[in-house]
């Protein structure tokens, strides 16, 4: 997030995109909710699904799923023909502009509304209140990321924030809530195959030769490694010989799952490091027990950008290790002795290498959590990104075109598949599914389909059904709803007895390597031709 | 109205009181009577005149003696001879005359001759439901002075100098009331009129919204404009549907005229008005309840401050009067509020109305000058104790206010004076008690109406209350210890201290004043078991006077214990074991040879 | 905001205009018993227990709710605000069982506290009591009304915060109670089970059936981590007696949650002690996984990784580390990728 | 009499949404309207439905618990249907004074039922009321929409008869 939870209380007008805020992250839902209640707020909602925040939305846009760019520049047309936008801001900080305007000229409200299926004067009006707020900011998800298009989805919202002047003051802001406690942290601390720790470049010699000598070691790689799309393929196609997983279960979480199944076969070693046995762990050479949260001492980084500590209440199970332990054990067997891999010596070797963490300290953590960039010890933090200048120094307007999604409904698969959580349950569910009264609220995964489709394939809610996509089918008990729009299933991807993750396509967006779970083809099978399909 | 005008004028009193009498019957038998017959008179409705223990009453005018006669009691007989007799003969039936206009000592004539008038001036004058009566009478005069000719601040000090008091109880100065929403910040302000009369025992604003409800409204165009309100309400209870509609009625007439709406007078201040019901809730009497009512809210008060003034209606400022001083308002306006001071004591100036009832001979709708003692009240104008019986107490302010003895009768109708009693001003409901009268029983009573009514927001109103009904309950049936009235006592006091609103806070004073007052009774039914007024169950026995009992039967049949026994046509009798007070065969005796002792 | 000058129990003050005279007075260390009022909420004025005495006023006014105003002269504590809060405890007490000795809340209960403090071991007053059949209608939370002081806690905190509005009172007067429209169990209305109802209750009536008898207030630790669910980061307090996670609570205005928590935060703990957690390593022997020694497996791991970068290049070797983990041992696990091993071959599930 | 005793409460049935949709087309620009709205709901069913509860929160935008809560608050809502004749018997100081116990008694002697029941062959609903404001007729009872005034217990019978589709005799 560029701004904090405490700003979405400051913002005059909300534009939640691709987010199902109140059960996706339900205390920043709790924030936009009362934004709207206590401070009139203007919410602007993008979102096929009927989700609690339309209750809350002054503007609901129900756009495809798949067309958020084009939504985006149709509403960005509408600011620039009505002279909405914000000129000293795009002339002081930003660059790339003309060749951008350019571009919208191509996106007419009319136009943008056949695409996305949003008449064209709720998009004129987002528009307007989007612009003629205050402070306006965008909060977005997976819903943005998750497509064939998550960076130019990402980056038409930097677009829309530029041209309006929402960012880099108090109430504004480009703001994605992670998805995970700790997605934030992963990627500071460098789990990302192009970054050290803080976004420093592997491929920057300079930073190379900080970090080897940190290290004390000769040589670090520079080239870039593979995301983890790449590593599955890679594993696939023989080029990966061996594979550490620690304490992630890609055989529900990524798409295509038979592919991802095949892949782990044919790996020569794979470690997986859980506190379950997972079913990726099922396929695992050998298996290290790992502790949970509560069982260990660190830090975890909020979305927005706030490390906060994390504390040991209980003993491990077992003989269950914390994975710095285990982590540091393997690489002294690999010849390379860690050293002090107590917490908070941990942390303080990041500090010394971190730029942004530089003045984050256990000692400091103990009141409470600091924001990053922090960069020295008596920096407050910083709550608001990029109030003078961004990363780059001036801002840059990315003139970014629709593009449909990789996978288009045809009479073959007539309907559009979305995924996502629900909110008693968490992402493959090892950890909520294995919590009782969880399982009596949510025992089991359903298909939410539209009273519309539902009649054309003459089920009421309740009975069984088979979803099935190019890659595979899952069978789960239907439910009518007009929560989605007519054209669109829905279906969570908790449930490993029905996984959603089936029938998702691998189809990634070419810059992040994101794939489209958003979109994919599926088609509806009832009554006794389900016999015929086999299902996962 | 006709062109030509007749002799006679008939007017009927339509209010609420007069269609519960028979005035429907009355009204159909009247026309029929007119339509059919060649009277000289033309007919027409007004509400309540005031006498409400003469309904159904008809006036009747004879244009060219510029006389009129009050008659009473009437029904569909009896005014068809009125007809007959007055109007073809010229005689007039004496024996039915309430009030001759030329001899204020005749019959009730001095119901009306010692009242003073200004917010009942058009009640029972004039159609509720003509907007021309209302202006032939001066109506809007004052609305339209105020508008053109004064500023707002004018106006404010004309009813400040007035000495104007809120009349829903409080007593708030209302000139001081309207600047502080004047002086409010906030573009956007409202104006509300209480009309949710809820205290039982209390009518007057119901009189005047059927019977006059022009002043009212033409009392919030002056308010509106006084503290910068472009919207109104009137908030009126649901139980009041005549009131409603004669409201609806003149709100219709009203936008005809372009006297509500945009640019009204031919100003440009725009002001309209839009009818709230109310939907049975007597809290929703208290500012910030009724506001929460308006607001499609449970009527749960809100503390204050913030005080509506500058946190109300959708939290803007907001102004809140009562109906009756809202239609006292074009008076002030239109005589000027040195005229009103005129009236009344050193603070409580004007007049206030009054609602008789109870076991008083004359009830009705009393307007006296503030000052006016309560002797003056009760038995100038209304007669005193019915049947000739002793007066014990009067009950003023409904359930916030108090029980007053006879030797508090010369206390005058002034806002400190009466506070000073324990009882209130209320809103003006008085209750007139006689010896059948159990004043523990009339403290049980109000408090189980203020508990039936608590919104059950705060503690001491919710469970306080509840605690004490339960005591005066154990009293009332005889299981009272003597510690009961300490702990009545100390407990009244911390809720009248502790509750959030005044319902709560006024809870209590029925209690309080007739524990001060009637101790005795009390102490009658705690250790002497024993109810004199013959109105409690458990302390009473019923006998059957075996001189006067017919043997008819009717008692026996109905008692649902079977404790009456006895031949029939021979006196029967009660057995006092089996007896449980349920006095039904009371109401049953065709003789009234049961009594209760 | 304005600083403004008042004047509590004789103590002068300087505070700003946008404060109640209870928040002024918490801010100067001088503390007005409450019952209704919560930090997390719209202030409510329905106890009456923070009544206070301000000069000029007309009667005591709730301080939860009243903001100062300059030159304000208030007293917190005379004999008269002692005898009416007093009577308010024992009017609550009047209709409230008085089973402390089993009540999930005794000792982390506002209104034992409150008797407590005010010295009442029994309310003098007897009459009617509420018996409301308690509604256990759904795995996670239990509501027994007979204990509720009809705070409106739970229905403000469900609309105001949630904004859920699973609740209202329903009723009025001594007959008024929370409850969901016509009286439907929680799983048919639209509760989210998020339990912010029972973290607001200020006694036993709203209470959580998974931590039932399972410790009281001071027979646990509390630890303060951060939630493990989504990136939120709200701070939680893990309750902890004799090694066991027995209950989730939020510290009220600490955090970026506030205090407030959901479903998953507030009663997703039970995986922690699942009996199906690993309790040892496993290593493939003859196609299924059996139970080894830490050593056995470590020293398999490196050989692996090993035998892969001697054969065919660090390259060839992958690891995916954890948005779950730490950011120490993410911190650890690029290390071990680009020191031990000597490639950028990481990554983790940001994409998922 | 105008309103005689042929004036019958015909209630539209909880299935036919027609009402409902009128209702709420009427109410939808004005804010806080909720009150009115279930004044008329009311008043077009008789009561206040759970399925039309429902149906009005979902299309007026309303928490079903609010409406609820409003519903239970004041008296003058219903959740169960009425009889064809309401009766309010007035509880006000001027009718306690003037034994409207006795009233409210006699009523449910009459017809076997309680306060707050309907008779079984659906003609009455008896209720209390706080004061209907015409206390100088004490004790008041008020069924449908004619008002009976200065009330004896004995009176009773004949005024309930009368609704009965018996000729109706004149109110003393």
């Amino acid at each position: 997030m560029t701004n904090s939870f405490d700003d979405l209380e400051k913002a005059d007008c909300i534009l939640v995109i691709g987010s199902n805020t109140t059960e996706n992250h339900p205390i920043t839902g709790i924030r936009i909710k009362r934004a709207v209640m206590k401070n009139n707020c203007t919410l602007i909602l993008a979102e096929p699904r009927h989700i609690r925040l339309c209750y809350y939305a002054s503007i609901w846009m129900r756009q495809r799923p798949g067309t958020d760019v084009a939504l985006l520049n149709g509403m960005m047309h509408v600011i620039l023909e009505e002279e909405l936008a914000d000129e000293e801001f795009i002339k002081e900080r930003t660059e790339g502009f003309e060749e951008f305007k350019e571009m919208i000229k191509d996106y007419p409200p009319e136009k943008v509304s056949e695409i996305t299926g949003v008449d064209a004067d709720t998009i004129r009006e987002a528009a307007r209140a989007y612009a003629s707020a205050k402070s306006a900011a965008i909060v977005y998800s997976m819903g943005i990321t998750q497509h064939v298009t998550g960076v130019d989805n990402v980056l038409s919202l930097a677009n829309l924030a530029m041209l309006t002047g929402n960012i880099g003051r108090e109430g504004t802001g480009v703001n994605p809530l992670r998805g995970q406690n700790n997605v934030q942290g992963a990627c500071d601390m460098g789990g990302l195959p192009n970054v050290f720790p803080g976004y420093q470049p592997v491929d920057n010699p300079e930073v190379r030769k900080k970090f080897e000598k940190a290290w004390g070691v000769d040589y670090l790689p520079g080239a870039p490694g593979l995301t983890l799309m790449e590593m599955m393929e890679g594993a696939y196609k023989g080029k990966i010989k061996a594979m550490y997983i620690m304490g992630e279960n890609p055989i529900l979480s990524d798409p295509d799952i038979q592919h991802v199944k095949e892949a782990m076969e044919k790996l020569e070693f794979l470690v997986v490091q859980d506190i379950y046995l997972t079913e990726t762990a099922e396929y695992a050479d050998v298996v290290l027990p790992a502790t949970c949260f509560a069982e260990k001492e660190g830090t975890f980084t909020n979305t927005e950008r706030r490390v906060q500590r994390v504390r040991k209440a209980v003993s491990p199970p077992g003989q269950a290790r914390e994975d710095s332990w285990i982590v540091a054990e393997i690489s002294r067997r690999l010849g390379y002795d860690m050293g002090d891999v107590e917490a908070s010596a941990v942390m303080k070797e990041i500090a010394s290498l971190t730029p942004s963490y530089a003045g984050i300290s256990y000692q400091r953590l103990e009141e409470k959590g600091i924001q990053w960039p922090c960069t020295s010890e008596d920096h407050p933090g910083t709550p608001i990104l990029h109030t003078e200048k961004f990363t780059r120094g001036k801002g840059l307007f990315h003139a970014v075109a629709y593009r449909p999604p990789a996978e288009e409904v045809d009479d073959e698969f007539p309907l559009l598949l979305t995924t996502g959580r629900l909110l008693t349950h968490y992402h493959t569910g090892t950890m909520t599914r294995r919590i009782e009264p969880f399982n009596q609220l949510v025992p089991h995964n359903r298909v939410w389909i539209n009273p519309r489709d539902a009649e054309q394939y003459g089920l009421s809610g309740g009975e069984e059904v088979v979803v099935e996509s190019r890659r595979g089918a899952i069978r789960l008990e239907a439910r009518v709803t007009d929560f989605v729009p007519p054209g669109v299933l829905f279906i969570p991807f908790h449930f490993a007895e029905s996984p959603a993750n089936a029938l998702t396509g691998t189809a990634l967006d070419p810059v992040a390597k994101i794939p489209e779970f958003k979109v994919s083809a599926v088609r509806l099978v009832v009554g006794k031709e389900m016999k015929k399909i086999s299902v996962v | 109205m006709g062109e030509e005008r007749t002799r006679y004028k008939l007017v009927l009193g339509y209010g609420t009181c007069g269609i519960a009498a028979g005035a429907n019957a009355v009204k159909t038998a009247l026309e029929e009577a007119v339509e059919k017959g060649s009277y000289d008179v033309d007919l027409d409705i007004a509400g309540c005149m005031g006498y409400c223990f003469k309904e159904p009453i008809i006036e009747v005018t004879d244009r060219e003696r510029d006389y009129s006669v009050v008659y009473g009691d009437l029904d569909a007989k009896k005014v068809l001879q009125v007809l007959e007799e007055h109007i073809l003969n010229g005689r007039v039936i004496e024996e039915w005359v309430v009030r001759k206009s030329d001899d204020p000592s005749f019959g009730e004539g001095d119901f009306l001759a010692n009242q003073h008038r200004i917010v009942l001036r058009n009640c029972g004058r004039i159609n509720p439901e003509s907007i021309d009566e209302y202006i032939a009478v001066g109506g809007y005069q004052a609305a339209r002075k105020a508008l053109t000719q004064m500023t707002s601040e004018e106006v404010i000090d004309e009813v400040s100098k007035s000495g104007l008091r809120g009349r829903g109880g409080a007593g708030f100065p209302t000139g001081t009331k309207w600047g502080f929403a004047r002086k409010a910040r906030g573009e956007e302000k409202y104006l509300v009129c209480n009309a949710d009369e809820g205290d039982p025992g209390a009518f007057m604003d119901r009189s005047v919204l059927e019977g006059d409800p022009h002043s009212v409204i033409e009392g919030m165009i002056i308010a509106g404009y006084a503290i910068g309100a472009k919207q109104g309400y009137i908030y009126c209870r649901a139980e009041y549907p005549l009131a409603l509609k004669r409201l609806e009625i003149a709100i219709d007439h009203l936008h005809q005229r372009g006297y509500l709406g945009k640019g009204i007078f031919g100003t440009d201040w725009d002001f309209d008005i839009k009818i709230k019901k109310g939907a049975g809730a007597f809290v929703c009497g208290e500012e910030t309840a009724l506001m929460a009512s308006i607001e499609g809210r449970r009527g749960m008060p809100n503390p204050r401050p913030p005080f509506p003034a500058n946190e109300g209606l959708w939290r803007k400022p907001t102004n809140i009067n009562n109906v009756e001083t809202l239609a006292a308002v074009p008076w002030i306006i239109s005589h000027g509020g040195d005229k009103y001071a005129e009236l009344g004591t050193e603070k409580s100036k004007g007049t206030k109305v009054f609602c008789l009832a109870g076991k008083v001979r004359r009830s009705g709708l009393a307007e006296v000058p503030m000052g006016y003692t309560l002797r003056q009240v009760i038995f100038d104008v209304g007669g005193g104790v019915r049947e000739g019986k002793e007066f014990k107490a009067v009950q003023m302010g409904g359930p916030s206010g108090g029980c007053l003895p006879a030797e508090l009768l010369d206390t005058p109708v002034d806002y400190e004076a009466i506070t000073a009693t324990g009882a209130i001003m209320g809103s003006g409901g008085m209750i007139v008690a006689d010896s059948s009268t159990c004043m523990v029983d009339l403290a049980r009573y109000f408090l189980s109406f203020t508990q039936e009514e608590s919104c059950g927001k705060c503690v001491p109103c919710r469970i306080g209350t509840k605690r004490m009904l339960e005591i005066l309950t154990r009293i009332c049936e005889g299981k009272g210890v003597p510690e009961d009235m300490e702990k009545l006592q100390t407990l009244a006091a911390d809720i009248k201290a502790a509750s959030l609103c005044a319902l709560g806070g006024t809870a209590p004073n029925p209690v309080l004043t007739t524990l001060k007052y009637f101790r005795n009774e009390y102490e009658d039914h705690i250790l002497r078991h024993k109810c004199t007024a013959g109105v409690c169950p458990a302390l009473i026995t019923l006998f059957i006077n075996e001189e006067t009992c017919t043997g008819c039967g009717a008692c026996l049949k109905v008692c649902p214990t079977g404790a009456i026994s006895g031949e029939k046509k021979e006196p029967h009798k009660i057995d006092p074991e089996l007896c449980i007070r349920c006095k039904l065969c009371l109401s049953r005796c065709p003789t009234e040879s049961i009594w209760a002792e | 905001m304005e600083e403004i000058k008042i004047n509590i129990n004789g103590r002068d003050i300087v505070t700003s205009a946008d404060r109640t005279i209870m928040e002024a007075a918490r801010d100067h260390g001088i503390e007005i018993p409450n019952l209704c009022y919560e930090e997390r909420l719209e202030p409510y004025g329905s106890c009456r227990i923070c009544l206070v005495e301000v000069e000029g006023a007309r009667g005591l006014l709730p301080s939860c709710y009243t903001r100062v105003t300059e030159g304000m002269v208030i007293r917190t504590n005379t004999d008269e605000l002692h005898r009416i809060r007093k009577t308010i405890i024992e009017l609550l007490l009047s209709d409230h069982p008085v089973d402390c000795m089993t009540c999930e809340r005794a000792g982390n209960c506002k209104l034992q506290d409150l008797a407590y403090e005010y010295g009442v071991k029994k309310s003098p007053f007897e009459g009617e009591v509420h018996v409301y059949d308690i509604l256990a209608d759904n795995p996670l939370i239990e509501r027994d009304y007979n204990k509720c002081v009809l705070c409106g806690r739970c229905i403000r905190i469900c609309r105001e915060v949630q904004g859920v509005g699973v609740y209202d009172f329903v009723n009025r007067g001594f007959k008024a109670v929370p409850g969901t429209p016509y009286g439907k169990p929680l799983q048919e209305t639209p509760c989210e089970f998020c339990g912010q109802c029972v973290s607001t209750c200020p006694t036993g009536a709203i209470t959580s059936i998974p931590s039932k008898g399972k410790g009281r207030i001071w027979q646990v630790e509390k630890v303060r981590t951060t939630c493990t669910y989504c990136g939120c980061g709200c701070q939680i307090d893990l309750h902890v007696r004799e090694g066991k996670v027995v209950e989730v609570s939020s510290p009220v205005m600490v955090g970026p949650g506030e205090g407030n928590l959901c479903v998953k935060g507030r009663y997703g703990y039970g995986f922690i002690d699942h009996p199906d957690r690993l309790t040892s390593p496993l290593i493939r022997k003859k196609g299924k996984l059996v139970e080894a020694s830490w050593e056995e497996a470590l020293d398999l791991v490196a050989r692996s990784i090993r035998k892969a970068v001697d054969t065919s290049g660090p390259d060839s070797v992958a690891f995916l580390t954890s948005a779950r983990c730490t950011n120490e041992e993410n911190y650890l696990m690029q290390k071990l990728a680009r020191a031990a091993v000597g490639t950028n071959n990481i990554d983790h599930c940001a994409r998922l | 009499m105008e309103e005689g005793c042929n004036h019958k409460h015909r209630f539209a049935s909880v299935d036919d949404l027609r009402p409902l949709e009128e209702i709420l087309k009427r109410y939808e620009k004005e804010k806080g309207a909720l009150i009115p709205l279930l004044q008329e709901t009311q008043e077009a069913y008789g009561y206040l439905d759970e399925k039309i509860m429902r149906m009005l929160a979902k299309k007026a935008g309303y928490q079903l618990s609010q409406i609820y809560g409003v519903a239970t608050f004041y008296t003058q809502f219903r959740l169960q249907p009425i009889g064809e004749y309401l009766i309010k018997v007035c509880h006000g100081t001027a009718c306690h004074v003037a034994g409207a116990d006795l009233i409210t008694e006699e009523v449910c002697n009459q017809l076997g039922i309680k306060e707050k029941e309907t008779t079984p062959d659906g003609k009455f609903t008896l209720e209390s009321v706080m004061c209907v404001g015409a206390c100088s007729l004490s004790p008041i009872m008020i069924v449908g929409e004619d008002t009976h005034g200065k009330l004896k217990p004995t009176a009773i019978k004949k005024i309930l008869k009368s609704y009965y589709g018996e000729p109706k005799e004149e109110d003393e």
